[in-house]
């Protein structure tokens, strides 16, 4: 052992700690996993696209065109090489539509998991640090939660609502607080049985001051993996309520609507359904793999 | 033992009136009103007092709250607005239907999550492992909305060998006496009318079951591999026991109580599963029902519908911790 | 007679971190004969028992020598041999017996496991077995216990069910592998004294892995020390720890707490003999130590 | 003012009183009976027990980290079996803890330096600007090296860890340390040198020390006086020579004859202790 403490070389100042510091956190980004760097690229990839979709955008994703309607995509007969993507029943421009959806999509995944995280998170603490009364209650309130079919749930909250993006944001975070609350106070019921949540009450911290200072950064590999996992769940059920029509009005373009109005046309035009299947499948995708490799990149002891 | 029995089902029981009070406030508040739904364009504005009496809708909330309480106590669900008939025989006429579809489901998710976790077990660091981890990831992040629109692609345009829609190809006229098609065409061996219902709820079934067997897969594989490192599986293997049997008599039965707590959980979110893809592949089920009542603002059909979802996520439960005592001798004997 | 036993100059080492964790270690056992084979955490003690059993880790790979139980090389066995060989003439007692037992399966399906597998025995005739193999490891209410799962019974008696599963067939040489680090003191030494008695009935060998030079100076024959993989000294246990040779040994006999010396326990080993071992064993084995 | 510091009178312990499933479920394991204990000022007292004896308990207790049932604790006189959290708190820094898991006791996301800082700015033990002096010297004290200030716990080795445990508890310049079970998960020679360091640091500093153990030799090289614990009772008492040399309790001699020396004897094994 006194081996391991001579071979830790003496830092001589404290700038060079600093220095040495700022190296290590410079290294330590880099060396993400490849979850994380893959995961990150495409969401945001698709995060540019949706912003900058005016610019970069081939056609109106509104303006219809009954002559050039059902266009295959590039490649197969019959394509029209001004939509590379092809066309609707109605003659809109698919790859158009696919970016100005995206702004939608990308909207209510960052607003809606952010607010049902901060929520659920926040409740989850209450619940899992204080206990009793508090906790009761919020256990109780995700009993009767997880007992409804959220995709239902979903759909009435937005009936109730009325459509439009605010819903839609709203129904998610009411329905998806409880899987951060569930997980949170789980966690930190986990983390206050271990010794260093003991040792911080023996030296005397005030109860709030434990919490956020000692458990909470022990939970963020958990609360970013599961924030990044709603954003991919929060895409779908705007997608689904899309599909069932109750998302945004009907004149803004989004993936489920897409995708509904492909499954009318499913034998005329196929590409109408699979070009938006394929962007939500690849989107969900990449917020699962960054926000499991974000558990394991932001854990100081799995990361060795 | 008795006791954790009657706490749960007080549980449970707090639950669902929590439920039903939930969905019967949020529905009064909904702008909508299912009346204006329902009348022809002539009718007077007495016509539709009347009608509003009829449906108990001129009460106050907290009024309508008690009638509707104490009439499913004696079992009275209240008339569907929109289809004119007993919530309850709707529910008895559907429920089969997303039962048979859930459970085909959950069957197909169990068995290839059984199969592939041990599988993956039996691999583990081999070249299969990653391949397997990594298709299971795949199926994990994909929910069944998208997996279900992408059968569609696959099989309904690209390959198309499977019905799109529908429970029954409605050609098909076997008197069916019960709503269980599928187990009913089987028992009364009539094959042609159970491979139909089968064909027509294959694409469902996988979309529904897939996710979920990822699930299966990724805990149970986990907990195997926990449980294949412990000494009792180390003595096991001295004494020249198999890698297969090791797995299956060693680890299986330790690894198979967490993983079935969590499937259980999982289990009702396949249920609610059931709502979408039903309505996808226009199933005949309780979910395509949902959706048309809460868009027809049918409300004591939304309200008993929701009351069943309920009813089965506690039933569900109940069943999962019944099984996982059963798996755990330690629970077992108290 | 011929040693039941015998190491010759093994080696093996860890690939990922390419690095040797065995260096030529020869030792050899009689039969009957109760060895400890101690030292520090990663003195490599366990290593050798595993080796023993044929359970390393697939990282750790034997890159020389020869293990030679009754005058055949284990590691040079066909693989359908060494399988017949161990988990029945070479058995082990495991350390926790908190963990060696599924908790999933009856004792009696464990313990006679074994019994039917490698000696073809019925389920009455191992049920039979398995009661008297019970009642000689004192066991009172053997039929309960039979029944019993394994969290029905205390870590004592469970570790006793796992001594008679060790000695269920047989076997020529059994590994203990720190089968009383997880017990309470009390119960430590009634476990000491059923090992020690199975073995002097049975005559069995026994390879006793500790990191604990008290329970070696009670139960052992003789003594291996290690240190870094590598022996420092063998010999009869009334020899080495009376009058130790080398002065690790000394060092290490002299940090151990007594109960009867108020002073003893304070005395770690000096960084002295460390590093003058270290330095020592470098050289003889041509690698950081 | 009288040199007892810790007092302990009929201390019960229960667990899972918390009313759980509604209240439906009678809950609650009594741990400890009734512990009578004292500890004096610089004094150094074993707690030794096995498993199930209830002596981390009753360290935890002792600190109130943990809710008592009946009876009283008496620190430095005064009262506090009642004491809310905030009253406990200025008392807190006068009472401290070295844990078993070392790992398990030093918040895995924060460096070293943080560890041992907080707890002295939070108590204003000393100007913060002093803070990094003191911290350097007791580092030192307790044989690590600076460089290690800025590691993560999991970058450190146990016995390192373990001395960090003892750092902290220190740098508060408590009156009193409860150490539970500190140097079980480690090899002789590391643990002579944390028994080492913790007997100088209790001699130099002046502090009381509840060391919990269930070793006895490991009691002897470090405490004054021993109570053994059996199943939540104190069954034997008394200054160390005593106790091993003629000990009163069968238990106590049970205890003591079950312990293996590194010293060959034909009749240990033999030996019968415990009438069980």
């Amino acid at each position: 052992m006194a081996e391991q403490v001579s071979s830790v070389a003496p830092i001589s100042s404290d700038r060079a700690r600093k220095v040495r510091r700022l190296i290590g956190r410079g290294r330590r980004f880099l060396s993400l996993d490849a979850k994380v760097a893959f995961g990150g690229l495409i969401i945001l990839i698709g995060l540019a696209l949706a912003i900058f979709a005016p610019l970069i955008s081939p056609a109106d994703p509104l303006e219809q065109d009954l002559m050039s309607a059902t266009l295959p995509p590039i490649g197969f007969a019959g394509a029209d090489p001004a939509h590379l993507l092809g066309t609707d029943d109605l003659g809109r421009d698919v790859l158009a539509r696919l970016l100005y959806g995206g702004r939608v999509a990308f909207t209510v995944a960052f607003v809606a998991a952010g607010l049902a995280g901060l929520i659920g998170t926040v409740l989850g603490l209450v619940a899992g640090w204080y206990g009793r009364l508090a906790d009761t209650i919020v256990s109780r309130l995700i009993d009767i939660w997880m007992a409804f079919p959220p995709v239902l749930l979903s759909i009435l909250l937005v009936a109730v609502f009325g459509s439009g993006l605010h819903s839609v944001i709203a129904a998610i975070v009411i329905i998806d607080w409880t899987r951060f609350a569930r997980v949170v106070r789980a966690e930190t019921m986990a983390q206050a049985a271990l010794d260093y949540v003991t040792a911080a009450r023996a030296i005397g911290f005030p109860r709030l001051h434990v919490l956020l200072n000692e458990i909470v950064p022990n939970l963020w590999p958990v609360i970013v993996a599961l924030l990044s996992l709603e954003a991919g769940i929060a895409v779908i059920v705007e997608a689904i309520l899309s599909f069932v029509g109750l998302s945004v009005s009907s004149d803004t373009p989004t993936w489920g609507g897409m995708i509904a109005s492909g499954r009318q046309i499913l034998h005329q035009g196929w590409w109408v359904l699979a070009a938006p299947l394929a962007v939500l499948f690849v989107t969900v995708l990449a917020f699962n793999l960054f926000g499991e490799g974000m558990r394991r990149t932001l854990d100081p002891v799995m990361r060795r | 033992m008795i006791v954790s029995v009657i706490n749960r089902l007080v549980v449970a029981a707090i639950t669902l009136v929590g439920v039903g009070a939930i969905v019967f406030v949020l529905l009064r508040v909904v702008p909508g009103d299912p009346i204006a739904m329902m009348i022809s364009p002539g009718a007077s504005p007495a016509d539709i007092a009347a009608l509003r009496a009829r449906y108990g809708l001129d009460a106050d909330l907290a009024t309508q709250f008690w009638m509707w309480l104490k009439a499913l106590l004696s079992g009275d669900f209240g008339m569907s607005i929109s289809l004119r008939r007993g919530v309850l025989s709707l529910l008895a006429e559907r429920l089969p239907a997303t039962l048979e579809l859930a459970f085909a489901a959950l069957a197909l998710a169990v068995a290839l999550g059984l199969f592939l976790a041990v599988l993956g077990t039996l691999a583990r660091r081999t070249v299969c492992e990653p391949l397997i981890d990594a298709l299971n990831g795949l199926a994990l992040a994909v929910p069944d909305f998208v997996w279900a629109l992408a059968l569609v692609l696959a099989f309904g345009v690209f390959v198309p060998v499977l019905p799109l829609s529908g429970r029954i190809n409605p050609s098909i006229d076997e008197g069916f006496v019960t709503h269980f098609y599928l187990i009913e065409s089987l028992l009364r061996l009539k094959l042609t009318a159970f491979a139909d219902v089968a064909s027509h709820m294959a694409m469902p079934v996988i979309a529904l079951g897939l996710p979920l067997a990822a699930v299966i897969v990724r805990l149970l594989k986990e907990a195997l591999k926990e449980a294949m490192v412990q000494d009792y599986v180390l003595l096991a293997r001295l004494k020249g026991m198999s890698e297969l049997r090791l797995i299956l008599q060693e680890a299986l039965r330790n690894a198979i109580g967490p993983t079935l707590a969590l499937t259980g959980v999982q289990f009702t979110f396949l249920i609610g599963g059931t709502v979408i893809v039903e309505r996808i592949f226009s199933y005949p089920g309780i979910g395509n029902m949902a959706v048309d009542a809460v868009i027809n603002r049918d409300l004591p059909l939304i309200q008993g519908l929701v009351l069943m979802f309920g009813l089965i996520f506690i039933l569900v439960n109940l069943a999962v911790d019944a099984l996982a005592a059963f798996f755990n001798p330690r629970l077992r004997h108290g | 007679m011929s040693p039941i036993l015998t190491i010759e100059r093994l080696s093996a080492r860890v690939q990922s971190r390419d690095q040797e964790i065995l260096s030529k270690v020869s030792l050899s056992l009689e039969r009957g004969e109760v060895m400890g084979l101690v030292g520090e955490s990663g003195a490599g003690k366990s290593t050798i028992g595993k080796a023993l059993l044929g359970i390393l880790p697939r990282d750790v790979v034997i890159t020389g020598g020869a293990i030679r139980y009754d005058g055949r090389d284990l590691l040079a066995l066909p693989a359908r041999e060494r399988r017949q060989l161990l988990g029945a003439e070479i058995t082990l007692i495991p350390q926790d017996p908190q963990t060696a037992l599924n908790p999933g399966r009856r004792i009696e399906a464990q313990l006679t496991d074994g019994l039917r597998m490698k000696r073809g025995l019925s389920g009455t005739q191992a049920h039979d077995k398995a009661l008297a193999l019970l009642e000689e490891v004192h066991i009172r209410e053997p039929e309960r216990v039979l029944a019993a799962y394994p969290h029905e019974l205390s870590g004592g008696m469970r570790q006793r069910v796992l001594i008679a599963a060790a000695f269920a067939l047989e076997p020529r040489l059994v590994i203990a592998d720190e089968p009383t680090t997880a017990l309470d003191v009390t119960v430590q030494k009634q476990i000491l004294r059923l090992i020690r008695s199975m073995q002097e009935a049975h005559g069995t060998a026994v390879v006793f892995v500790t990191h604990d030079l008290g329970v070696v100076a009670q139960i052992c024959d003789s003594v291996t020390l290690l240190y870094g993989g590598t022996v420092i000294e063998a010999g009869p246990t009334a020899n080495m720890l009376v009058h130790p040779g080398h002065p690790y040994t000394r060092a290490l006999i002299d940090a151990c707490p007594r109960y009867d010396r108020p002073d003893a326990g304070l005395h770690p080993v000096p960084d002295g003999v460390i590093s003058a071992m270290r330095r020592d064993l470098s050289q003889r084995y041509g690698r950081p130590v | 003012m009288s040199d007892v510091l810790i007092a302990c009178e009929g201390v019960e312990v229960v667990y899972g009183t918390r009313r759980q499933n509604l209240g439906l479920e009678p809950g609650g394991i009594k741990v400890l009976h009734g512990i009578d204990l004292e500890i004096r000022r610089g004094e150094s007292v074993g707690i030794v027990g096995e498993s199930g004896s209830g002596k981390s308990t009753l360290g935890r207790a002792i600190l109130r980290l943990g809710d008592v049932a009946a009876g009283a604790i008496r620190f430095a006189g005064e009262d506090i079996t009642r004491f809310s959290e905030a009253r406990m708190r200025p008392l807190r820094r006068r009472m401290q803890m070295i844990f078993q898991d070392p790992m398990a006791s030093l918040n895995p996301r924060h460096r070293i330096r943080r560890i041992l800082a907080e707890p002295m700015l939070f108590h204003r033990v000393c100007a913060a600007g002093e803070a990094g002096a003191r911290i350097k010297r007791l580092i030192d004290r307790v044989g690590l090296h600076e460089a290690a200030l800025e590691r993560y716990p999991h970058e450190l080795s146990g016995g390192q860890r373990q001395r960090v445990g003892i750092a902290r508890a220190v740098l508060l310049e408590p009156e009193f340390v409860v150490a539970d079970e500190i140097v079980s998960g480690l090899d002789v020679s590391t643990q002579a040198q944390a028994l080492n360091l913790l007997k100088g640091l209790c001699r130099d500093l002046g502090l009381a020390m509840a060391f919990i153990g269930h070793d006895l030799s490991v009691i002897r090289a470090v405490c004054d006086r021993v109570y053994v614990l059996q199943h939540g009772r104190v069954v034997e008492s008394g200054n160390c020579n005593q106790v091993f040399a003629a000990p009163r309790a069968d238990y106590t001699r049970a205890l003591i004859d079950a312990i293996p020396l590194p010293e060959p004897d034909p009749h240990w094994l033999a030996r019968e202790s415990l009438p069980s």
